[in-house]
């Protein structure tokens, strides 16, 4: 499943391209919370350039994304996002509320920053269960 | 009085449509992969109907801007589009469980179609 | 202190042989003496309760002991009032007599698996105890169930392939009495909102016809099964296939009257005499009762077995406690509760016997005992006494209590019962009296010196067979069986707390 | 502002998310943490369940301090307590057994089960808890995908069986997301509570109609209601024995327990009895279930296949306890649902034990395992008379609370329906009982093993196990490990307390909610 289609024009154009999709979207990670985007657009499209990889480069891609990265990025992202609803919780309000005053942050700004962490642990989550998925399908789930 | 219930009705009754395809492909086909195609176009059918019932004519999309102010019917209902993106990731993780399975009965029967694999079953149990 | 531990008897009475089960289970085959001192350790804590309540339960005290609430309204409790005292009293002390002779008789024979004999016996009387001292419906039914699934280790005890298709045919009645039994005890709860035993009954006339009937069928079914009320019976001749200890305290004393005492509890405690009356429903289970005498002593007749032909003789005579109840009157109860003493003991002495024959000479059949009385006398001899019993000789318990239920059906104006009742007299006589006869009077070649079996097992037979005659000449004498049995009548007349 | 409505699933959740990457690098950290995870969820919603006890009021939890009409709301009421302190409970006793029978039958993949465990542990518990209708669809799925996972590491057929229950799972879970939508667009609300206030003037409305046949139509799926139940015996006849211990007592029961929430809590109750008789369809498909379950698991060979046909039997006593729509064959059907998972958990654990130590999954092949595993067996026969019904155990008095249901009903045909199943499982369970307590013939599984008796069973060398000493003396590696056997003693001896200690159960936790049912 992990045959490389090595032809000269394909490596250099996805070693070209893939660093712009994935500043694209970080772009739209980031201004997910206020304009069309967010965690999951984001993901998906750093999911896409890491394929993008794996399909062109095949074994050279291993090399900076290893077999299980997939797993390993979303249950960061995920705990990082569990953690995010932690810590108004440790504070007194109640789960994912964080909108609540920190000890310097006046609520709007806490709940700005707080929904911008979310959509950049969702983007990590999603990012890394797509390639995680992709990652099974391509070792033809040998036993 | 068949054209206005038509008229006003159509999109709910091509989501109807869609559904029946879907169970239809789930059901009828043999080959799994086919079921998958059928339970995602049933899945997608849902999806619809709940964008479907957010409309409101002549509303925006549900983002805010400066100039269509804060007026509830200048946009539309935001709600059924994050239960759809919600329902949407359901969705994601479903078929990605339908194919890694469909990806180890292949490797274990070699083949995908559900007469060849119930026969081997049989032979084997 | 004394009255701390008598307050909750009942509770220590049930839970000395469950526990006892339980040591007998880890003590093993390896230390078998420990193992058999934990069985008759038991039998003799159990009767000691049960026996010290009597004084106490005739001054009219009852000991009263409620655990945990089972379902709304219906708790797990135990009461020892004279119905359940004297059913109690005859299992427990004849479960000492069994023990000492279940010992000889294991050992004798040289059983398997004597471990889970002895232990599922011990579980087997708590919960015929259990079910004797139950207060309310549901407790009854729960200690019922117990004792029909206790009870189908021993059925199948020798596990041949005939063994356990008895044991299936055994769990399928016995399953379905519990269930059918259940299904009755909730049409009652719907009925009467309580599930408490009271004197005279307690189940609302006003429930209406069509219920009234179906909880009666469905309890004749229940207790039938357990009874051995024709045509419910088959189960009965079928398990004596379990070892001679099981068949005869299980299938004479503790199984098979806890079917008949639930019809005494059904007449006595919950639809009451009058209510049965009154429907005519007593009339359908005297007359039942009656057929089963009468079938069960000519059946009796045509067996060889001498186990199948006892087997046919306690369906027969369990009916002599069901219809002394359902005469309804007085002095017929009391001579049907007070046969549940007197059949008990004059019963088990024939089985005694005939495990004795069985384990000494290997004989099964009447045909093989020409001449054994020479060889064997003291147990021909018990043998004698107990038939003589049976069919209701003047002097000995048998008598007695049939003498009662005759004059409970002549004063009730049953004239064709009391024809039955003499005639079954007869016929019990006709399938009992060969078999000492032929011991006594032919002669054979072998039997010519004196040879026993064991002490072990000879000694319960001289005990239970003089206790057959002492409950003839003086009733009241031992234990005051006489006195708890009318104690009990009384309370079912009187009404009120039973 | 008690935190525990949140905490049970969530201590799942993150336990989950940490066992799978401590579970990367060693397999054994990923059992400890997630066990601990169980524990902390348990020790939540016993809390949880002394706190609705003790004040009487459910919990309620905003998420995101987002006011309930609006934002997600946790419930945590007397039924939301009961049944996350059952899924706990069983989590910890799946968990603890878990690790020996899964080295033996899927070595090598403990690393993805026990995080799909507890994301199975974290849906359920949602399931029971929020308070939104769509929430509940979120927590469906999440359970189902776990359950798919885990069902697929079976044996060969498993991934079939897996496959065409995702097909038949995810179809219901559709038909739930359009009974949403309905609903959403006609009432305007997802919230539960709200939508209770609203739908009573909205009940001829033909879209809450609509609504109501999807919902009970999917969750009927997933609860394996008996014409939509065909999934379910080819599912947990391949799972592997760990797996089949978790999903089997929880997962048609928490669907089942979502039916009973929307009949109690969120639709009007007269609506589903009279303006839609859903009430008494799903009670007619029950009774049917009940005896085709029975009558099915009779005909098995196979020790699992039989038990899930009696589990599709089992389950629509549940079904049949909400079919009568009074106070108190509901709480006979709730009251099941404990009975029932303590009972299926308890067999379940039982064969997987069983396959542990002899291979065998076949009943014939039983003969004598009362003697090389002592302990197991009178498990076994505790639960096998909790199933029959007898008394003292459990599953009499979920029995005695659903025949008074149908007599209150009056519907004689369902108090047949009841007494016939309690027979017709005697038939299969007294069979298996005799077959496993008889002596082993020559050439049984068995008796094979009873001669090797010094070397090592199947393999395994003999571990120092606890010489337990019952009857004859046994070594210990014929008996089960301890860890496989604890769980399953805990089990038997939780049949025998749920028995005794139902009326505090029924009174403290179930009357009350069941209270204003039957209309």
């Amino acid at each position: 499943m992990t045959s490389v289609y090595d032809s000269l024009f394909l490596h250099t154009v996805a070693r070209a391209i893939v660093p712009i999709i994935q500043v694209f979207a970080f772009y739209i990670i980031t201004h997910g919370h206020y304009s069309p985007g967010g965690g999951f657009q984001g993901g998906v499209m750093l999911a896409a350039s890491i394929i993008l990889l794996r399909i062109s480069l095949g074994e050279e891609s291993y090399g900076r994304f290893p077999r299980n990265a997939g797993i390993v990025l979303a249950g960061t992202g995920a705990l990082c996002f569990a953690f995010l609803g932690f810590v108004p919780l440790f504070l007194g309000g109640s789960f994912m509320d964080y909108g609540l005053e920190l000890f310097w942050l006046p609520s709007a700004t806490a709940h700005y920053w707080g929904i911008f962490l979310a959509e950049v642990f969702i983007g990590l989550l999603v990012w890394g269960s797509l390639m995680a998925i992709y990652d099974a399908l391509a070792t033809g789930g040998e036993e | 009085m068949i054209t206005d219930f038509f008229l006003g009705r159509y999109p709910f009754l091509f989501i109807a449509l869609l559904l029946v395809i879907g169970v239809y492909g789930m059901m009828m086909k043999r080959n799994f992969l086919k079921k998958v195609i059928g339970m995602t176009i049933f899945q997608t059918a849902i999806y619809l109907f709940f964008i479907q019932g957010a409309k409101k004519t002549g509303a925006s999309i549900p983002v805010y801007s400066v100039d269509l102010g804060s007026a509830s019917d200048a946009y539309m209902n935001p709600l059924p589009h994050v239960l759809v993106l919600t329902a949407i990731v359901v969705g994601v993780a479903i078929t990605g469980v339908a194919i890694s399975l469909l990806l180890v009965i292949y490797r274990r029967f070699g083949t995908l179609d559900e007469a060849r694999i119930l026969e081997q079953m049989r032979e084997s149990a | 202190m004394m009255h701390g531990i008598m307050a909750n008897a009942p509770l220590y009475a049930v839970l000395a042989s469950a526990l006892a089960a339980v040591a007998i289970a880890f003590t093993g085959e390896k230390h078998r003496n420990l193992r058999e001192t934990w069985t008759i350790l038991a039998s003799l804590l159990k009767f000691g309760f049960i026996a010290a309540m009597v004084p106490g339960v005739l001054a009219g005290v009852r000991y009263e002991v409620s655990l945990v609430e089972l379902a709304p309204g219906v708790s797990l409790a135990l009461r020892a009032d004279p119905t359940g005292v004297l059913f109690a009293l005859s299992a427990s002390f004849l479960w000492i007599l069994t023990s000492f002779y279940s010992i000889g008789y294991m050992r004798g024979g040289k059983e398997h698996k004597q471990t889970r004999f002895f232990a599922m016996l011990a579980v087997c009387l708590s919960a015929t105890v259990g079910l004797a001292l139950a207060a309310n419906l549901l407790t009854f039914v729960l200690f019922y169930e117990i004792l029909s699934i206790a009870t189908y280790p021993l059925v199948i005890h020798k596990e041949s392939e005939k063994a356990y298709r008895i044991g299936r045919q055994y769990l399928v009645y016995a399953i379905t009495a519990g269930l059918v039994l259940v299904a009755g005890t909730a049409l009652i709860y719907q009925a009467a909102g309580t599930l408490d035993f009271q004197g005279g009954g307690f189940l609302p006339p006003e429930a209406g016809r069509g219920v009234l009937v179906t909880i009666f069928l469905l309890f004749f079914v229940g207790f039938g099964v357990k009874g051995g009320v024709m045509p419910l019976h088959s189960w009965l001749p079928a398990a004596m296939i379990a070892p001679t200890p099981v068949s005869a305290l299980l299938h004479a004393v503790a199984v098979v009257k806890a079917g008949v005492f639930g019809f005494v509890r059904l007449v006595g405690f919950v639809f009451g005499p009058g209510l049965m009356g009154k429907m005519g429903l007593s009339t359908v289970l005297a007359g039942l009762a009656a057929i089963t005498i009468v079938l069960a002593s000519f059946i009796a007749m045509t067996k060889d077995d001498l186990k199948a032909r006892l087997a046919y003789s306690t369906v027969g005579h369990l009916s002599y406690v069901v219809l002394g109840v359902a005469l309804l009157t007085p002095t017929a109860m009391l001579g049907g509760a007070f046969h549940i003493v007197t059949h008990a003991a004059m019963k088990i002495t024939l089985f005694f016997c005939a495990g004795a024959l069985y384990v000494h000479m290997h004989y099964t059949k009447v045909s093989e005992l020409d001449g054994v009385g020479r060889r064997m006398p003291i147990t021909m001899g018990a043998f004698a006494v107990g038939a003589v019993g049976l069919a209701g000789f003047p002097g000995t318990g048998g008598f007695l209590s049939k003498l009662m239920i005759v004059q409970g059906a002549a004063e009730g104006g049953h004239t064709l019962f009391m024809v039955i009742l003499l005639a079954s007299g007869l016929l019990n006589a006709g399938y009992l009296f060969p078999v000492f006869i032929r011991a006594f009077f032919r002669s054979s070649p072998e039997h010519t010196s004196y040879d026993e079996a064991s002490w072990f097992m000879v000694g319960p037979i001289v005990v239970t067979a003089a206790l057959a005659l002492l409950l003839g000449t003086m009733p009241d004498a031992i234990f005051h069986f006489f006195g708890v049995a009318s104690e009990a009548v009384s309370a079912v007349v009187a009404g009120g707390a039973p | 502002m008690s935190h525990i409505p949140v905490l049970i699933p969530l201590s799942l959740l993150v336990s989950s998310l940490l066992a799978l990457l401590a579970g990367l690098r060693s397999p054994g950290w990923g059992h400890k943490i997630s066990l601990g995870g169980v524990s902390a969820s348990f020790l939540f919603s016993l809390a949880g369940i002394r706190a609705v006890l003790r004040d009487g009021m459910p919990l309620r939890y905003a998420l995101g301090n987002w006011p309930p009409p609006v934002g997600i709301e946790f419930v945590l009421d007397s039924l939301g307590a009961y049944m996350t302190g059952i899924i706990t409970f069983i989590g910890v006793v799946v968990l603890v057994y878990a690790p020996r029978s899964l080295a033996r039958e899927t070595p090598g993949r403990e690393v993805y089960t026990y995080p799909a465990m507890l994301l199975l542990l974290t849906g359920l518990t949602g399931i029971s808890l929020t308070g939104d209708i769509f929430n509940l669809y979120v927590f469906l799925e999440i359970a189902a995908i776990a359950g798919y996972a885990l069902l697929a590491t079976g044996d060969r057929a498993a991934p079939v069986a897996a496959f065409r229950y995702l097909l038949i799972g995810s179809l219901g879970g559709g038909f739930y997301l359009l009974g949403v939508a309905f609903l959403y667009f006609s009432a305007g609300t997802l919230n539960m509570a709200d939508l209770q206030a609203r739908l009573p003037d909205l009940v001829e409305n033909r879209a809450v109609i609509s609504a109501a046949a999807f919902m009970i139509v999917g969750l009927g799926v997933k609860m394996a209601l008996f014409p939509l139940h065909f999934w379910l015996p080819d599912a947990y006849t391949n799972a592997p024995s760990a797996a089949a211990g978790l999903i089997a007592p929880l997962m048609t029961k928490v669907a089942a327990f979502a039916i009973v929430r929307f009949f109690l809590d969120v639709f009007p109750p007269s609506f589903l009895t009279e303006a839609l008789p859903l009430v008494s369809t799903v009670g007619w498909l029950s009774a049917g279930g009940i005896l085709f379950g029975s009558v099915m698991a009779v005909a098995q060979k196979d020790y699992r296949r039989m038990l899930a046909y009696s589990s599709v039997g089992q389950i629509a006593y549940v079904g049949l306890g909400l079919g009568m729509a009074n106070p108190v064959g509901m709480v006979g059907g709730l009251l099941h649902i404990l009975n029932h998972a303590l009972m299926k958990g308890c067999l379940f654990l039982i064969g997987g034990s069983i396959r542990y130590r002899t291979g065998i999954t076949q009943i014939a092949e039983m003969r004598g395992l009362g003697r090389l595993m002592p302990w197991t067996m009178a498990a076994f026969v505790v639960a096998a008379l909790a199933m029959i019904g007898i008394p003292p155990t459990a599953g009499f008095f979920s029995k005695w609370y659903l025949i008074l249901g149908t007599l209150e009903a009056g519907n004689w045909w369902w108090f047949g329906v009841i007494i016939l199943s309690s027979l017709l499982t005697a038939v299969y369970f007294f069979r298996t009982v005799e077959m496993i307590f008889r002596e082993p013939e020559e050439g049984d599984p068995v008796a094979r093993i009873g001669r090797k008796r010094g070397a090592g069973v199947t393999g395994v060398g003999p571990s120092p196990e606890v010489q337990l000493g019952l009857g004859g003396a046994t070594e210990g590696e014929r008996e089960a490990p301890l860890s496989m056997l604890l769980p399953i003693l805990v089990m038997g001896a939780a049949i025998l307390a749920a028995g005794l200690l139902n009326v505090a159960i029924v009174n403290g936790l179930l009357a009350g909610a069941v209270a204003h049912a039957g209309g």
